[in-house]
């Protein structure tokens, strides 16, 4: 009784509402996302939803496709002055969504205003920034602190959005709520946790988009993403889990999209912990894992294992001519006598991630075989980057996104001596290694540049400050009809271009 | 009653300052530096420092905890959200409504169902539909609302299609999460029901009644069930806050922006005037709901009504 | 038995069984009964708790809580007709209309949501044919006769004492001008003066609304005091059955007689109140023969093989003691 | 009294002990009865896990993952080819140790404030009970999520968590016990023969409040154990490869589609376990409570 008393009610809630469905035609693209962003304020984040919508709302001086090709954005034309100085001609008659027109001194103002503490997030690309020349309303001189050739590329990502100096200032504080930019789209509403709403700017200099309303939906369930594609609830939706892949491959109405990501996942050690300061140690436990058999169990059939730290799609990676890894327990056990090892505990960390948590797992059951007993902890982000931050830790995983593809920013984040007390958690500080990361960066795009990387890669592998688990891949999938579309290597999905067929 | 209400509002004061002193003591001893969260793996010492100093974290914890209320107190100020830099109270408010519509939707649902199931199933104690019901009512009860979330996407989205498993923007979109949520309230009305009217059923008041040579639904439904409403109302509104608050499961399966999913996601991204903000905002509702069901008691039954003074 | 009283029969119970069918056993509560009431006539209902006095009364009501109360056998005359013939409705119309009856405890008899004005009318409504404000008005009427002021008709039960809720409920009881009136320990729960007021009010009223009654008490001085007629009940039975003058002056059963030497008397000086020895029997696993014997000074063998019949020992005088009936006969 | 109506159930009988007697009315429970039996087989279960389990929780076999049930892997296998009838066996353990425990935490610390503001009244009381109003004011679930992220995950922060944050329940029940009995006569008695606060507390106020405080701990360790998979299902609970249900029921969910085995389960362990712990309060609570008696 009361169970059928259920079924009535509902049956009577949806006979009304199932013949309610949209008619209207299609002006609006719906996108259904794992995140919200957190901020639209372009310097105040260094997350992928955030910056994804940074992307629709604003431009950068130059944009960078998907092959890594940089293209005019609102700068016409550029010319390196120097290694330090680099001079940029913008765009006449770009409108921000307040109507005002944006120059030069909008240009320097954004750039400025991300050398300051509220740009401390991004402080990776502007802290080599020393200060922007205004020639004339439509010129600026970047001025470089020191040579740095990866800079140039990094202002295609969202750091670089040019922004309204008057609104920005108007808005103070709550500026990440209400954004002001030149890019296609403007805000129309902001559901923080669920969902923005954009709405096509119509003064937009640039070719407009095809639709309206661009509705950009966080769905944090990967189930309920592709049930909502599956329903036609979603236009596109990412990312896609393994267990749907082939869900969405066969269904005729949908079209799955798949590209390499920059992205690498790893099994970190502390150096700085006895005995992982010992690059025999760590071989030894490289050798007693079957990474190939643990990144296909933990991630199914997504993605590869990487050969080197800098990820395929980035210029100078070898990271696909590297044989792959061969597990060897006899190996393993061996040199983990030679170097004196004995009943070794750890603890592998991870955070909730659940293919990470998965992979901790295996290499747990994998440890065991050559006597190494480990503990996993699981901790929540906050927790897990303090604990990182304390040099508890022994083994951890983690993972680093390239989002400018340069190789620099591949690798300078997680080994420089530098970046400890920020993101190298493995605290490597070797010499050698910061010497070459230093060159490569005061070379200019070539062979010579190329060389540097290359042999990078190859020491950073002898060293072995972590091991390589894994190279994401982008997966999206789409309604058919949707065309225009493809995800891009760093995660920064564009809609610009996206129609309807 | 007017004077009841201001010194009930008035006796929230030190409970709640208390509340932020636990707030603020647990958060005070979780792991994690928000200011290195806020800012970023990449973030210079320099920046984290002037944050913390920015937000008073350099000062000692009382006198954090001193300004805090100082600020709550005087300018009715509860601090900005560190990543978004907004008011917490606009945080707070932008999540409530889902939480409001979905807590609602949910003790609605539960009353329209459970009410009657229990005056039935007391009606016919020990029938095969009393039976039935209380021991479905005891399933709803011991069925984890993560689980019978999960079970519900599978049969209406995975299988059936429909109603989508998550978004919370149609009225289509609330009927899963409020059903999820209702469960436990329903069976709980369903049991509290029945047990409070079995018992004024057996008062001697209704005895009375019988002798009077009342018809026997009057009875039921004028006597007892206005006497039997006292205790119901009162678990509604236990319920009701409890829902308000108790959702985080329900938002976070269904993805419902709710005040619930705010406070966790705040709790990992170390947002604390967020989490403070929001436990301090959720004790208020739960105490003026609280304060709602007493003053609606009073209004069902007079005895109670006296003692408001 | 004297032709008048007969005559004005209002009420008579033949072989009346009620039991309670649990789980953990069948309770005999009430055991062929028989019992006569005449028109006007008060009649005492003296026994110890558990006795089964109230299940008669609720008996005679047809409101025994079913499950798990059952009327096994018997018969209820109420004027000429057999209740338990009746059906539920027929009921309705009598109880309240034509017998009504006062609870024990004034305290929880009154629907505590409910105005006491409300409470009078519902009564009055059910069977009097009038409207709301009529059967407002004249349940003030009722209140100001049971003397409540009206002006507090619209107050609730919890703004009563005690003895003002009796009186409340006293006006319910009689709003309806009944034939019989049940009396369920009226002023037990209440404190000893106000029970004194209490009862004189009874006592007025009844007389005013000609009505017979049927007083269900322990108290034995309140029973000399209104009572025409005694029964006295012990584990589910009438054992002695008289006027009120013959069993003061002469109680036959043995019960009875205990009862009497209980109550303890002022002008005898004793160091030990006289007590029935032993307790009252488990109504689930009564004795066999007399109930009372294993409590009976003057039990012989027989007792505890043959169930007394009620004896005639006087002008409307019974008694279910064969062995004492004898003695005294 | 002479309210004869109520029947008098007690009177005559032959006269039991405490537990048997209880024992004895749950036995008419049919429902009381099967929870009773239920937790007991899952304590059994728990306690002799080790030998009763086929295969060791953590054990893996990449090869056999995701199977349905069969012959080998009775309720199937997970992700990694661990058998999960294993892991659900190895999980009562978990679930009947934080729910008892939490409980445990939580009658111990509410039982004494309880006891001692409601034997002592005054300011005592005020200040006890004011605190508890405090914690009374965030919601349960709140209160565990905010305890569980201070403490940071793991299986004895969980019982804590969980535990802590249902102290002023327990605190409320007993205070309001000792109360009532602190009125009663006996009290009086013993406290007329001098004997000490403590000894009263302890020898005659806890025992005759045990009633309801047994009664509200069965359906605590059924709140116990729901609260703490509800932690490990949003990430604050216990860590791999422990195989906590509520854990388990989360690591499923991304493949209740291909592999609802994998959810359903876990979920069907903690709803059994849950309603059994009810079933048996509800019937403790009849069983005790002569109040209640039908």
């Amino acid at each position: 009784m009361k169970k059928s008393g259920f079924v009535v009610l509902l049956m009577v809630l949806l006979v009304g509402l199932c013949g309610a469905a949209d008619a209207a035609a299609k002006d609006i693209l719906i996108v259904a996302d794992q995140y919200d962003a957190t901020t639209m304020d372009p310097i105040a984040h260094n997350d992928v939803p955030s910056s994804r919508v940074c992307y629709e709302l604003y431009d950068t001086l130059v944009f960078l496709d998907n092959e890594g090709n940089v293209s005019p954005g609102l700068a016409e034309s550029w010319e390196f002055l120097s290694g330090t100085e680099y001079k940029f001609n913008l765009r006449k008659g770009v409108k921000f969504h307040n109507g005002e027109e944006m120059k030069a001194a909008d240009v320097r103002y954004s750039m400025m205003r991300a050398t300051t503490d509220a740009g401390a997030k991004i402080a990776t690309y502007s802290q080599n920034v020393k200060d922007v020349e205004v020639v004339d309303d439509y010129t600026v001189i970047v001025h470089l602190k020191k040579i740095d050739y990866s800079f140039f590329s990094s202002l295609a990502h969202s750091w670089g959005s040019v922004i309204n100096e008057k609104a920005t200032e108007a808005a103070g504080d709550s500026y990440g709520m209400n954004p002001v930019g030149t890019g296609p789209f403007k805000l129309v509403s902001w559901q923080k946790g669920n969902k923005y709403i954009l709405e096509r700017f119509e003064d937009y200099w640039g070719p407009k988009p095809k639709y309206k309303t661009l509705e950009v939906r966080s769905v944090p369930e990967p189930t309920s993403r592709t049930i909502a594609l599956e329903t036609g609830d979603a236009d596109i939706a990412f990312p896609i889990v393994h267990n749907d892949l082939k869900r969405i491959e066969e269904n005729e109405n949908l079209v799955l999209f798949r590209r390499p990501q920059n992205s690498t996942a790893y099994i970190g050690f502390n150096v700085t912990k006895k005995p992982f300061d010992d690059v025999n140690v760590r071989q030894a436990i490289y050798a007693a894992l079957d990474i190939v058999g643990i990144q296909a169990a933990s991630y199914r059939g997504v993605g590869k294992v990487p050969g080197t730290l800098i990820p395929s799609a980035v210029k100078y990676s070898i990271n696909d001519e590297i044989p792959p890894h061969v597990q060897d327990v006899e190996k393993a056990k061996k040199m983990l006598a030679d170097a004196g090892v004995k009943d070794l505990k750890l603890e592998i960390w991870t955070n909730e991630r659940k293919e990470r948590v998965d992979s901790a797992t295996i290499v747990q059951a994998q440890l065991d075989e050559i006597g190494i007993k480990s503990e996993i902890k699981v901790l929540e982000w906050g927790a897990y980057l303090n604990g990182l931050m304390e040099k508890k830790h022994d083994l951890f995983i983690l993972g680093w996104v390239s989002t400018v593809p340069d190789p620099n920013f591949a690798v300078s984040g997680l080994l420089e001596t530098t970046a400890i007390g920020a993101s190298n958690y493995t605290f490597t500080s070797d010499p050698k290694l910061d010497e070459m990361l230093d060159k490569g960066r005061s070379l200019p795009d070539g062979d010579e540049r190329a060389a540097i990387y290359k042999e990078m890669q190859l020491y950073i592998n002898a060293q072995l400050p972590m091991i390589y688990l894994h190279n994401d891949e982008s997966i999206a999938g789409t309604q058919k009809n949707v065309k225009g579309f493809a995800p891009r290597s760093n995660e920064i999905h564009s809609f610009r271009g996206v129609y309807f067929e | 009653m007017i004077l009841y209400i201001v010194r009930r509002i008035l006796f929230l004061i030190p409970v709640l300052i208390g509340v932020a002193f636990c707030v603020f003591t647990l958060l005070y001893l979780t792991p994690g530096d928000p200011a290195r969260m806020v800012l970023g793996e990449m973030a210079t010492e320099s920046a984290i420092q002037e944050f913390r100093r920015k937000e008073g974290m350099d000062k000692p914890f009382l006198i954090q905890f001193g300004n805090y209320i100082y600020k709550a107190v005087t300018k009715g100020d509860i601090g900005s959200s560190y990543i978004t830099k907004r008011p917490v109270m606009n945080e707070i408010m932008a999540t409530f409504p889902s939480t409001l519509k979905l807590a609602a939707f949910a003790i609605v649902i539960a009353v329209i169902i459970g009410l009657p199931c229990g005056i039935l199933s007391a009606i016919k104690q020990y029938s095969i539909f009393d039976t039935l019901t209380m021991i479905f009512a005891m399933i709803g009860l011991s069925m984890p609302v993560f689980w019978l979330g999960l079970l519900l996407i599978l049969l209406f989205s995975v299988y059936l299609r429909w109603l989508p498993p998550s978004g919370f923007d149609t009225f289509k979109a609330m009927i899963l999460p409020s059903l999820a949520l209702s469960a436990q309230s329903i069976s709980m009305i369903t049991r509290m029901t029945r047990s409070s009217m079995l018992e004024v059923v057996r008062a001697d008041y209704i005895r009375t009644a019988r002798a009077k040579g009342q018809k026997e639904s009057v009875i039921i439904w004028v006597h007892a069930l206005h006497n039997a409403l006292i205790p119901i109302v009162t678990l509604c509104g236990l319920q009701f806050g409890q829902l308000l608050a108790g959702a985080i499961l329900t938002e976070s399966i269904f993805a419902v922006p709710g005040v619930g999913r705010l406070m966790v996601e705040s709790i990992k991204m170390r947002d604390y005037p967020v989490v403070q903000g929001g436990v301090l905002f959720v004790a208020v509702a739960f105490s003026l709901v609280n304060l709602l069901v007493d003053l609606l008691y009073a209004y069902i039954d007079p005895r109670i009504k006296a003692q408001y003074r | 038995m004297d032709e008048n009283t007969k005559n004005g029969l209002l009420l008579e119970i033949q072989d009346l069984t009620i039991q309670y069918v649990t789980d953990s056993g069948t309770v005999h509560a009430v055991e062929n009964l028989n019992l006569r009431l005449g028109r006007g006539e008060t009649l005492g209902f003296v026994g110890e708790t558990g006795a089964g006095k109230t299940t008669t009364a609720l008996g005679i009501m047809r409101l025994i809580p079913s499950p798990p109360g059952v009327i096994q056998s018997g018969k209820i005359i109420f004027e000429g007709q057999n209740l338990l013939d009746k059906s539920e409705p027929e009921m309705r119309g009598i109880r309240g209309g034509k017998i009504a009856m006062i609870f024990q405890d004034p305290m929880t008899s009154l629907n505590p949501v409910m105005t006491v004005d409300k409470q009078i009318a519902e009564m009055i409504k059910l069977h009097k044919n009038v409207n709301e404000a009529e059967s407002l008005k004249l349940a003030g009427d009722m209140l100001e006769l049971v003397g409540i002021q009206r002006e507090r008709m619209h107050d609730y039960p919890h703004q009563f004492s005690g003895g003002m809720k009796q009186r409340v409920v006293i006006a319910i009881a009689l709003a309806c001008d009944p034939g019989l009136l049940i009396a369920d320990e009226p002023t037990t729960a209440l404190d000893v003066t106000i029970q004194a007021q209490v009862l004189e009010l009874m006592k007025k009223l009844k007389q005013q609304f000609d009505a017979s009654m049927i007083l269900i008490t322990h108290d034995l001085g309140i029973v000399a005091d209104i009572c025409d007629k005694v029964a006295i009940m012990y584990a589910g039975r009438v054992v002695e059955y008289a006027d009120k003058c013959a069993l003061y002056s002469n109680p036959v059963h043995p019960y009875t007689i205990g009862l009497f030497n209980s109550v303890p008397d002022l002008d005898e000086d004793k160091e030990v109140l006289n007590t029935i020895p032993g307790l009252m029997p488990d109504p689930m696993d009564l004795p066999s023969g007399c109930t009372f014997h294993p409590r009976c000074t003057y039990a012989v063998d027989r007792c505890s093989q043959t169930k007394p019949e009620m004896i005639h020992v006087g002008d409307g005088h019974l008694a279910a003691c064969p062995v004492l009936a004898k003695a005294r006969g | 009294m002479s309210d004869s109506v109520a029947v008098p159930v007690n009177t005559g009988r032959k006269k039991r002990g405490g537990l048997a007697e209880v024992l004895f009315r749950l036995r008419k429970s049919p429902l009381a009865m099967f929870g009773l039996i239920f937790i007991v087989f899952l304590a059994f279960i728990a306690i002799f896990a080790d030998g009763l389990a086929p295969y060791p929780y953590q054990k893996q076999n990449l090869m056999h993952s995701y199977e349905t049930p069969s012959q080998q892997f009775l309720l199937g296998t997970d992700e990694f080819g661990r058998d999960i009838l294993s892991r659900l066996i190895y999980g009562a353990r978990i679930s009947l140790q934080v729910g008892f425990i939490a409980v445990g935490i939580a009658l111990v610390i509410g039982g004494m404030l309880g006891a001692t503001a409601g034997y002592y009244g005054g300011w005592i009381d005020n200040g006890i009970m004011r605190v508890m109003d405090v914690l009374l004011s965030v919601p349960q679930t709140l209160l565990a999520i905010a305890i569980a992220a201070s403490l940071g995950p793991g299986l004895f922060n969980l019982m804590i968590a969980v535990g802590i944050s249902a102290v002023p329940r327990y605190a409320r029940i007993v205070r309001g016990s000792v109360l009532s009995i602190r009125e009663m006569e006996f009290i009086e008695a013993a406290r007329a023969v001098g004997s000490s606060d403590l000894r009263i507390i302890l020898k005659h106020i806890i025992p005759n409040s045990m009633a309801p405080i047994i009664v509200q701990s069965t359906l605590g360790v059924a709140s116990a154990i729901l609260n703490a998979a509800g932690l490990s299902f949003i990430g604050l609970g216990i860590q791999p490869p422990y195989p906590e249900w509520g854990a388990m029921l989360s690591g499923g969910r991304q493949y209740i589609r291909d592999y609802p085995h994998l959810t359903l389960y876990p979920g069907l362990a903690i709803m059994l376990t849950i309603l059994s712990l009810n079933f048996l309060g509800d019937g403790l609570r009849d069983a005790l409570d002569p109040k209640l008696k039908r």
